[in-house]
């Protein structure tokens, strides 16, 4: 039972993240992201991951996704551009999909991590341990997160200001 | 009967519950758009709609005031919307077109699912909530379903290819991220009090209830009382997240035709419609849980203590029966949730709508300072008062 | 430690203070008040050392006024040692003495924003007395950066012809060779283990524990380029004519006559003690490219010159030859002959960029074709260009002599047929400097000249000019009458290693 | 049966690669930054798996910041684009080229 | 879990022991408090207030200098001597950059208060960054000073060009920041994974992970794992194959943010990098030496022959911080056989900070509202126009080309030493041939400044010469110069710190 | 005229939360919601029609049910919208108004387009077209919504006309020879 749903969530992730770097129209892209992140969002409650989960269902599906949309329809470029072939950029490709491959074999025969079974829950199962994990041990970096999004707020703001509204003498 | 459901496979009892919820969500939300007319009436002195009657059915005594009521408006419109001509306007993009309203079910029909609806007294008294789905987490789950709706809005209106749809689509958006903000901040300070230290700490809707079933002042009071700020924001945000009046800048017909589903009509159109109720009901649900109390009848009141008063006075042990409490609490939390979605009626049939700048500048600058302040104020509340 | 009154210290420190007082915004007046006595101290300091030298205190390696100063640095063995030896002393005289001459003439000389010019000559003056006076490798590297700096600077501002090609070819030369000469230092420092860059450290650990012999050829050879390009070894002379010739005269004074010596000094002092063996593997190769590159080669090329100030640049890289030919030959007496031959060259070809700028400004042109008789109008002008000519020929009575046939002499030991190049070289060498000399003081007037003459009529050599040609002429024949003065002690601090590098061939 | 470490590691490398993939050859600045999701997203999943099967914690912790960052990062990212296509039209990579003399 | 354990995990967070960040956090919130607080008319004195505040820290911090190697923060950040010293370096940058700021931005129509708050901000996720020992808080730390770079790099806004490389900032810093936690993630994984011998449960702390790398020398997915990070710092420093932002972000940054990026961002990444290598990878030297070894060679070549061909000033420098990259990663790469290299690069850092700082001001002041187009032609005849300015650059440009007597040159040489007693010849061939390409084009600069004539300099870049760069400036360039040169013969009590303690 | 500014009333702390305001609409509406309808349910109620209302315009006959219209077409050539036309057409024999020359052949008054405005009531000089009652018009065709003179007739019905004016005009045309 596991198993299939695995192979099922994990098929979904992989064909969707493919859509979404080779999706011609930015939108279509968008839409495979969100269904690779709903993909994702399984293999976390698979992973008994539940809090993660829904964590990244609101902060992923639900925000980020949807700006991106929200962007791609503000510029309206429902045209788009497909990756057309050109030498640096095919050689650019195929290096990267030489990499894929060669990386991806490499993991598959050196990497074996042993097929033990799960040991733990880990933190994402419970809400509290979870909590207790942030405001404790990580409390440092939970406050320095919080500047992060003050700074991100405050550059956002001022980089999507209009520029006439700028205020010289301020 | 419990025992032989939890005896079936996983995925039957998944169905099972999934089709329940259609079942009961999608006749409840016609109804919603049925009461909203009549509200709509009677606030205008009307009568509202009350003509419809199926033919040959004249005879059934008291039909008349079905009829009065206008029930069978309500069946004649979900007629119409079946059968009618499914428009397809050609200039639209045909996937995300056809797309969008069904992703406009998703979240509503989903988030129902860990909303409790009711209780029944377990072995020992003990109340056991009445939910499709108790997860630890439900009202971020309720959360991070929720804010999928918004992707139905910004499809419809980017594959519509119509001015006003795309505005409705960018407004709407606009407006659901925004709101969602102070909507969240509103409900921390209820879990900041509910997940006192020592108790397992749970994100559950059901354990708000619990609490406010609780003895003594505190616990007795509903969150409307102790947090009315949280409350008022929560609804606020809740008006605006369902796009109601006066928030209903996104398909506001005076200047952009219908918003979003301008280029929709019959069956597809009503999903929209029904999507809007269901959407209605849930933020109705939660908010009555959160604030209102959920399933118990008065402040102070507990559902166990009423049940046991009812109990002592008609002496009649069919009370604490759990399938009669399990009824008892499901219509006391219908009721309530009607109630609420009366208040969504009334208010939309009063308040005239706002300007889009008006709806941001309330969101950023007034509601989401005021949750942050709320936030604080309770935090540091609720540390002195649990000292 | 007596900081205040420690000579060697004063006089790096006297220029250098002068010059940050100018910095700073000294008004021209004072600047140039200043200035003297930013050139005299060193100048004083040298004589007064000099003349001490000889009944001072030494110590291990003939050093003498030896002190130290910590820069923090200390376990890396980098800290201010000063402290002079032999070797050193007859080349912190030239560059006092040279430094002298040369910002006597750079204050009477009307270059434009003289302020500037100043500062940057004093800063070349400290650099040069700090680099000789250095015991401590690192700051005999760092001083000779400092001193070549300002050249770069002056060449490029107030050069002549080409200023900014040539001073961006000498910078990307000399650094190249300070940076392979770096490498080299760095590459002793390690191989010795001594930690320390303070060369009497480092002579002693390789006393007592030689490098090996690989080690010793590799490290040589880059110093030998590093300092080679520093000091014009063929092939990579050609920054040398190109840069004096359009440097302006004070600051081509100082690098043709003290500056350039560092890579020889560099090769003397530092790296015959200490790399004997590396020494010995490249002597011949050394010898040859010197010979028939430097003194053969470039002596051809000089008669071939028509611009009065690129023959002396020239002719200076010519006359390194013999320097490089003496220390290939790797004997206490073609070393000693070199030190001598270096202060005398650092004396002549001073003086020689001196004269000639001095009789620009008169012909109003290098080229010599376009001059002639000019003895007529400037009698003891040519009489001071001839004099330099001698000296720079090598004929006895100037210090030149006594540089070159010791030189000879340790030649003939080492190779005959060198020997005869270099005598070649000599006969080379007294072709395009008395033909110069004939070219630009007798015979007829030219008719550009005599045009010139018209306009600005020509007078003799000036007091303000006269006085630093004098120092330099009177350093030149001094030693050329008393070479002891300076010989005894070159001998004394060169017995030492070099006697093993004898043996050890 | 449950699917083991091996398979989550596979297949979260594989969603990074090709995220990487995405990076390299789109032109177009907005995918662009979805394919940068896309590798993030690789690398809680990885994260996660590896808390689960190993028994430590601070993996599922740390997923949390990432995620806060990641969001972040597109907000600023796309408020950039927007006030840069306000000024140039285009969020096509190789029409950026402003600054190649 | 119990209640105990929790108050001994929170016991840990010793507040105080971080308090320059703290400082700096709440420094740059009063400013947002002050904008909001004071009326428009006093505004254009908020950044005084935050100058005078960091100078403030600083002169405590350098009171407090002396500190032990102390881990805090359950392990989370690690407090030490080098710890201040860098804290100390970012205070300087922070200053100078605000210093800068203060010059160039009345030339924007942007507004002023937020700048100073994010250079604040940054300033301390920075401290944060060189002291964290925890990849969680390495990854929170740099993700701050990254996010608040995006934003200052696309600071001034109606340019498009400033625009555009806050984009390709953006891209390519989201690009090794995912690099980076795919690395920590695959280090992370098999660090706990129970299948193998010393494997850790505290697998994000470098304590822990550098036990378990001890235990398996050769893992291979722990080698990719650090070929990843090691990319990804890569990125943040610039070294050769990730530094294809640079010439393009620099130019079209605001020149007080391509300094912050030039010096203080690289510097952080570099003691990222140190730190790493030192602490954690040292098991892995067979991989990370020549991966190093590599990039070092690879990043003094190309940023030296691609400067060579520039024109205009901000990629020049910017390319050639690409070669000064490299010769700090020549240190780096000898650190595991010779101790001293951990002082060589502290040392390289200062020097360049100095150098460079007197560079970028005298760009700033030459700037003028258009600041991503100077070209070297603009500096032409600076010399006469104002001898001040011309004289700090050519010191400041003397100084990254590594002459005596300047603090450059202490710096090369420090590294040289150290390279050859590691036995990098090669390396140190290349950097020789680097440090000569490098003079010719800064010589090249300083050639234009002083040898050309006046009639090249524009009116609009000789006015603002003679104007000067204002006495705070004025006074701050002069001791960067002072220092430059003061630094490059007499090291003081730096001396024994940097010989190894 | 004056301009008088007039200044703003700066609303107070409460106000400016808008909460008494819609507090009170809400009441309003409250009101409204639970008061009773003010509307009639049509078909089954009807209202109340006021005199002078103006409804379908109608032809009418005189008491002893002749046709009043003598076909002048003044009300054709006032009305607004062109709605009404008249054919018309000479008196049939015996119809008791030989004094007339003429009658309507057709009168046709097109509903779609009459405004109801009253002008061909008002210019009438027969008194033989009058707006009545008559509020609701209902067709399923066009066709079906233009009024012929018959449904005209059977609309407007026959009104108590006190005055008689053909009988007068008879007497008029018989004793006029009286006087002569």
């Amino acid at each position: 039972m596991e198993q299939i749903a695995f192979i099922f969530l994990s098929a979904l992730t992989l064909a969707c993240a493919l859509g979404v770097v080779l999706a011609k129209n930015a939108v279509n892209g968008a839409m495979c992201l969100l269904l690779c992140l709903a993909g994702i969002a399984g293999l976390f409650v698979q992973l008994h991951a539940y809090l993660l989960a829904f964590i990244l269902v609101l902060v992923y599906a639900g925000a980020v996704v949807a700006l991106f949309l929200f962007i791609i329809m503000l510029l309206d470029m429902q045209g788009g551009q497909a990756w057309r072939f050109r030498p640096a950029q095919a050689l650019a490709g195929f290096a990267a999909a030489a990499l894929l491959v060669t990386g991806l074999d490499l993991i598959a025969i050196r990497g074996r991590l042993g097929g033990g079974p799960p040991v733990g829950q880990g933190a994402g199962s419970s809400l509290k341990l979870y909590a207790y994990q942030l405001f404790t041990a990580y409390l440092l970096p939970v406050q320095v997160m919080g500047f992060l999004l003050l700074v991100a707020m405050l550059g956002i703001i001022l980089i999507s200001r209009r520029i006439s509204e700028a205020d010289p003498s301020k | 009967m419990i025992a032989y459901f939890l005896g079936l496979p996983v995925m039957v009892q998944a169905v099972a519950k999934g089709l329940a919820v259609i079942v009961v969500l999608f006749p409840i939300a016609a109804a919603c758009s049925m009461a909203e007319r009549k509200v709509c009436a009677w606030i205008q002195c009307r009568p509202g709609p009350n003509r419809a009657l199926p033919p040959l059915f004249g005879w059934i005594p008291g039909i008349g005031i079905l009829q009065r009521l206008g029930v069978f408006h309500l069946m004649a419109d979900g007629g119409k919307f079946l059968f009618k001509e499914e428009p397809l306007p050609d200039h639209v993009n045909k996937p995300y077109y056809v797309l969008a309203p069904v992703v406009a079910m998703v979240p509503a029909f989903t988030t129902v699912t860990v909303v409790p609806f009711g209780a029944y007294l377990g072995s020992g008294g003990a109340v056991v909530p009445l939910m499709l789905a108790n997860v630890d987490v439900g009202i971020l789950a309720v959360f991070a379903v929720a804010s999928l709706g918004i992707y139905s809005l910004i499809l419809a209106g980017w594959a519509s290819n119509s001015k006003y749809a795309f505005l409705g689509g960018v407004r709407a958006s606009a407006q659901l991220i925004s709101y969602e903000l102070s909507m969240t901040l509103a409900v921390l300070p209820v879990f900041l009090w509910v997940n006192e230290p020592g108790s397992a700490g749970s994100l559950s809707l059901a354990r708000v209830v619990e609490f406010q079933s609780r003895p003594g002042f505190w616990g007795g009071s509903w969150f409307l009382f102790t947090m009315p700020v949280s409350a008022l924001i929560f609804a606020v945000a809740l008006f605006a997240e369902t796009n109601r009046q006066p928030f209903d800048m996104p398909e506001s017909e005076a200047d952009l035709v219908g918003g979003f589903h301008t280029e929709y009509g019959a069956f597809k159109w009503s999903l929209f419609f029904v999507a809007e109720y269901a959407n209605m009901i849930v933020g109705s649900a939660v908010f009555a849980l959160l604030f209102l109390g959920g399933w118990n009848l008065l402040p102070w009141l507990p559902l166990a203590d009423l049940l046991e008063r009812l109990h002592h006075a008609t002496g009649s042990a069919l009370w604490l029966h759990p399938l009669v409490a399990g009824l008892v609490s499901v219509a006391i939390f219908a009721g309530k949730i009607f109630l609420t979605i009366f208040v969504f009626m009334w208010v939309r049939w009063t308040v005239p709508r706002f300007r889009y700048d008006q709806v941001m500048k309330l969101g950023w600058q007034k509601l989401l300072p005021l949750s942050i302040a709320n936030l604080i104020a309770y935090t540091v509340g609720i540390y002195f008062l649990q000292q | 430690m007596n900081v205040p009154l420690d000579p060697l210290l004063i006089s790096v420190a006297a220029p250098l203070a002068v010059a940050v007082a100018i910095a700073l915004g000294l008004p021209k007046r004072w600047a140039v008040k200043l200035a003297y006595a930013g050139f005299a101290v060193p100048a004083l300091v040298a004589i007064d050392v000099w003349w001490r030298f000889a009944s001072a205190a030494k110590e291990v390696h003939g050093y003498a006024f030896l002190t130290n100063y910590s820069t923090g640095l200390d376990r890396l063995g980098i800290g201010l040692k000063l402290g002079l030896n032999g070797i050193s002393l007859p080349l912190f005289v030239l560059a006092g003495l040279v430094g002298f001459a040369a910002g006597l003439y750079a204050i009477q000389s009307k270059a434009e924003r003289m302020k500037t010019y100043l500062l940057l000559l004093l800063v070349m003056q400290a650099g040069l007395m700090g680099t000789f006076a250095s015991v401590n490798v690192f700051f005999f590297y760092f001083f000779h950066e400092l001193a070549l700096i300002p050249t770069f600077i002056m060449v490029g501002i107030w050069g002549g012809r080409d200023r900014s090609y040539a001073a961006m070819m000498m910078t990307v030369y000399l650094t190249l060779g300070a940076m392979l000469s770096l490498v080299g230092l760095i590459a002793i420092y390690v191989k010795t283990g001594a930690t320390s860059f303070d060369l009497m450290i480092l002579r002693d650990a390789l006393a007592s524990r030689p490098l090996g012999e690989v080690t010793q050829t590799h490290i040589f050879g880059l110093l030998l380029f590093g300092f080679g390009i520093l000091v014009s070894l063929w092939p990579f002379h050609s920054w040398a004519p190109l840069g004096y010739g359009a440097a302006p005269s004070s600051a081509a004074m100082l690098h043709a006559g003290v500056l350039k010596k560092f890579g020889l000094y560099g090769l003397l002092q530092i790296a015959l003690p200490l790399l004997p063996f590396g020494a010995a593997q490249w002597s011949h190769s050394l010898a040859v490219v010197a010979g028939v590159g430097n003194v053969l080669a470039i002596g051809l090329v000089t008669m071939a010159q028509r611009d009065l100030k690129q023959m002396v640049g020239y002719s200076s890289v010519m006359h390194m030859g013999y320097a490089f030919l003496g220390i290939a030959a790797g004997s206490v007496l073609g070393a000693g002959g070199v030190v001598m031959l270096m202060v005398a060259h650092g004396f002549s070809v001073a003086l020689l960029f001196l004269l000639s700028t001095t009789i620009y400004h008169r012909t109003h042109t290098f080229e010599m074709d376009q001059m002639g008789g000019l003895a007529q109008k400037a009698p003891v002008l040519a009489g001071l260009f001839v004099a330099a000519t001698f000296a720079s020929i090598g004929l006895p009575g100037f210090a030149n002599f006594w540089g070159e046939l010791p030189i000879f002499f340790a030649l003939w030991n080492f190779s005959h047929g060198l020997t005869l190049v270099a005598l070649t070289g000599t006969v080379v060498s007294a072709v395009y400097g008395l033909r110069a000399a004939a070219r630009v003081f007798f015979g007829p007037e030219s008719e550009a000249f005599a045009r010139v003459a018209a306009v600005d009529p020509p007078a003799d050599i000036a007091w303000s000019e006269r006085l630093p040609a004098f120092v330099l002429v009177a350093a030149l024949l001094f030693i050329g009458f008393w070479p002891k003065s300076f010989s005894d002690g070159i001998n004394r601090a060169l017995m030492g290693e070099p006697a093993a590098v004898v043996a050890s061939r | 049966m449950t699917p083991s470490l091996d398979a989550y590691v596979m297949l979260s490398s594989a969603l990074f690669a090709i995220g990487f993939l995405g990076v390299l050859v789109r032109r177009n600045t907005l995918v662009i930054f979805m394919c940068l999701e896309l590798m993030l997203v690789a690398a809680t999943l990885a994260l996660v798996a590896f808390s689960r099967f190993n028994g430590t914690e601070d993996g599922d912790v740390f997923v949390f910041f990432i995620l806060t960052v990641a969001a972040a990062e597109v907000a600023v990212g796309l408020a950039i684009i927007v006030a840069l296509f306000r000024l140039r039209q285009t969020i096509q990579v190789d029409r950026l080229n402003s600054m190649r003399h | 879990m119990d209640f105990s354990t929790l108050r001994s995990l929170a016991a840990g967070n010793a507040w105080g022991s971080v308090w320059p960040e703290l400082s700096l956090g709440c420094l740059a919130l009063f400013l947002l408090v002050l904008e909001t607080g004071l009326p428009r008319s006093m505004h254009a004195r908020i950044p005084v207030v935050s100058i005078a505040g960091q100078l403030g820290i600083l002169g405590v911090l350098l009171l407090n200098f002396d500190t032990p190697y102390r881990a805090t923060f359950n392990g989370l950040l690690m407090l030490s001597p080098q710890g201040q010293l860098m804290r100390v370096f970012f205070l300087i940058s922070s200053i100078l950059v605000s210093l800068l700021a203060r010059r160039s931005l009345p030339w924007q129509r942007v507004p002023r208060v937020e700048f100073h708050h994010i250079v604040l901000v940054v300033a301390a996720a920075m401290m944060l960054l060189v002291e964290s020992r925890n990849f969680v808080m390495l990854f929170v730390a740099l993700e701050t000073v990254t996010v608040g770079l995006y934003i200052l790099v696309s600071y001034y806004r109606s340019n498009p060009k400033t625009l555009e490389a806050g984009l390709k900032y953006l891209v390519m810093g989201a690009l090794s920041s995912a690099l980076l936690l795919f690395g920590i993630v695959l280090l992370y994984g098999v660090a706990g994974s129970p299948a193998l011998s010393g494997r850790t449960l505290e697998a994000m702390q470098y304590g822990g992970l550098r036990g378990f790398l001890e235990a398996n020398p050769d893992n291979f997915l722990a080698a990719a794992g650090i070929v990843l990070v090691l990319s990804g710092v890569a990125f943040k420093i610039g070294a050769f194959p990730f530094q294809i932002w640079i010439p393009d972000v620099y130019q079209g940054a605001p020149t007080p943010v391509t300094a912050f990026l030039a010096v203080a961002s690289k510097a952080a990444g570099f003691i990222v990098l140190l730190v790493l290598v030192t602490e954690v990878f040292a098991p892995y030297d067979w991989l990370v030496g020549p991966v190093l070894t590599l990039m070092a060679a690879a990043t003094i070549l190309f940023g030296n022959l691609a400067a060579l061909k520039q024109n205009n000033v901000k990629r020049l420098i910017g390319l050639s911080g690409v070669s000064h990259a490299g010769f700090i990663l020549l240190a780096v790469v000898s650190v595991s056989r010779e101790p001293m290299a951990v002082g060589a690069v502290y040392f390289y850092l200062y020097a360049y900070l100095i150098a460079s700082f007197a560079v970028f001001g005298v760009m700033t002041v030459l700037a003028g509202p258009d600041d991503s187009e100077q070209e070297l032609g603009d500096y032409a005849g600076l010399a006469r126009e104002s001898p001040f300015l011309a004289g700090v650059l050519a010191c400041g440009l003397g100084s990254l080309a590594g002459i005596p007597p300047f603090a450059g040159f202490m710096a090369k040489l420090l590294v040289f030493v150290i390279a050859f007693k590691a036995g990098h010849f090669g390396l140190l061939g290349v950097a020789v041939a680097g440090v000569v390409v490098s003079v010719y084009y800064y010589f090249g600069w300083i050639r234009t400044a002083y040898f050309s004539d006046e009639a090249a300099i524009s009116p609009k870049t000789a006015e603002r010469a003679r104007a000067g760069a204002g006495l705070t400036l004025g006074i701050a360039l002069a001791a960067l110069t002072l220092g430059s040169i003061v630094l490059g013969f007499y090291q003081g009590p730096l001396g024994n710190w940097l010989a190894g303690h | 005229m004056a301009v008088i500014p007039v200044e703003r009333r700066s609303l107070t702390l409460v106000e400016r939360t808008y909460f008494p305001q819609i507090m009170g609409a809400m009441k309003t509406t409250l009101k409204h919601l639970l008061g009773p309808a003010d509307t009639m349910e049509y078909p089954e109620q009807r209202p109340a029609i006021p005199p002078g209302y103006r409804g379908v315009p109608t032809l009418v006959k005189d008491p002893h049910g002749r046709e009043k219209c003598v076909s002048c077409q003044l009300c054709e050539f006032v009305c607004p919208p062109k709605a009404i036309r008249i054919t018309p057409g000479s008196v049939p024999e015996g119809a008791g108004i030989d004094q007339v020359e003429k009658a309507p052949q057709a009168f046709d008054i097109d509903m779609l387009r009459c405004i109801y405005c009253g002008l061909c009531e008002e210019v009438c000089p027969e008194e033989a077209i009058f707006l009545q009652n008559q509020y609701s018009m209902s067709g399923y065709s066009r066709a079906e919504m233009v009024n012929h003179k018959d449904r005209l007739y059977e609309l407007g019905g026959t009104l108590p006309d006190t005055h008689f004016k053909w009988d007068v005009k008879k007497a008029a045309e018989e004793s006029a020879g009286e006087h002569h």
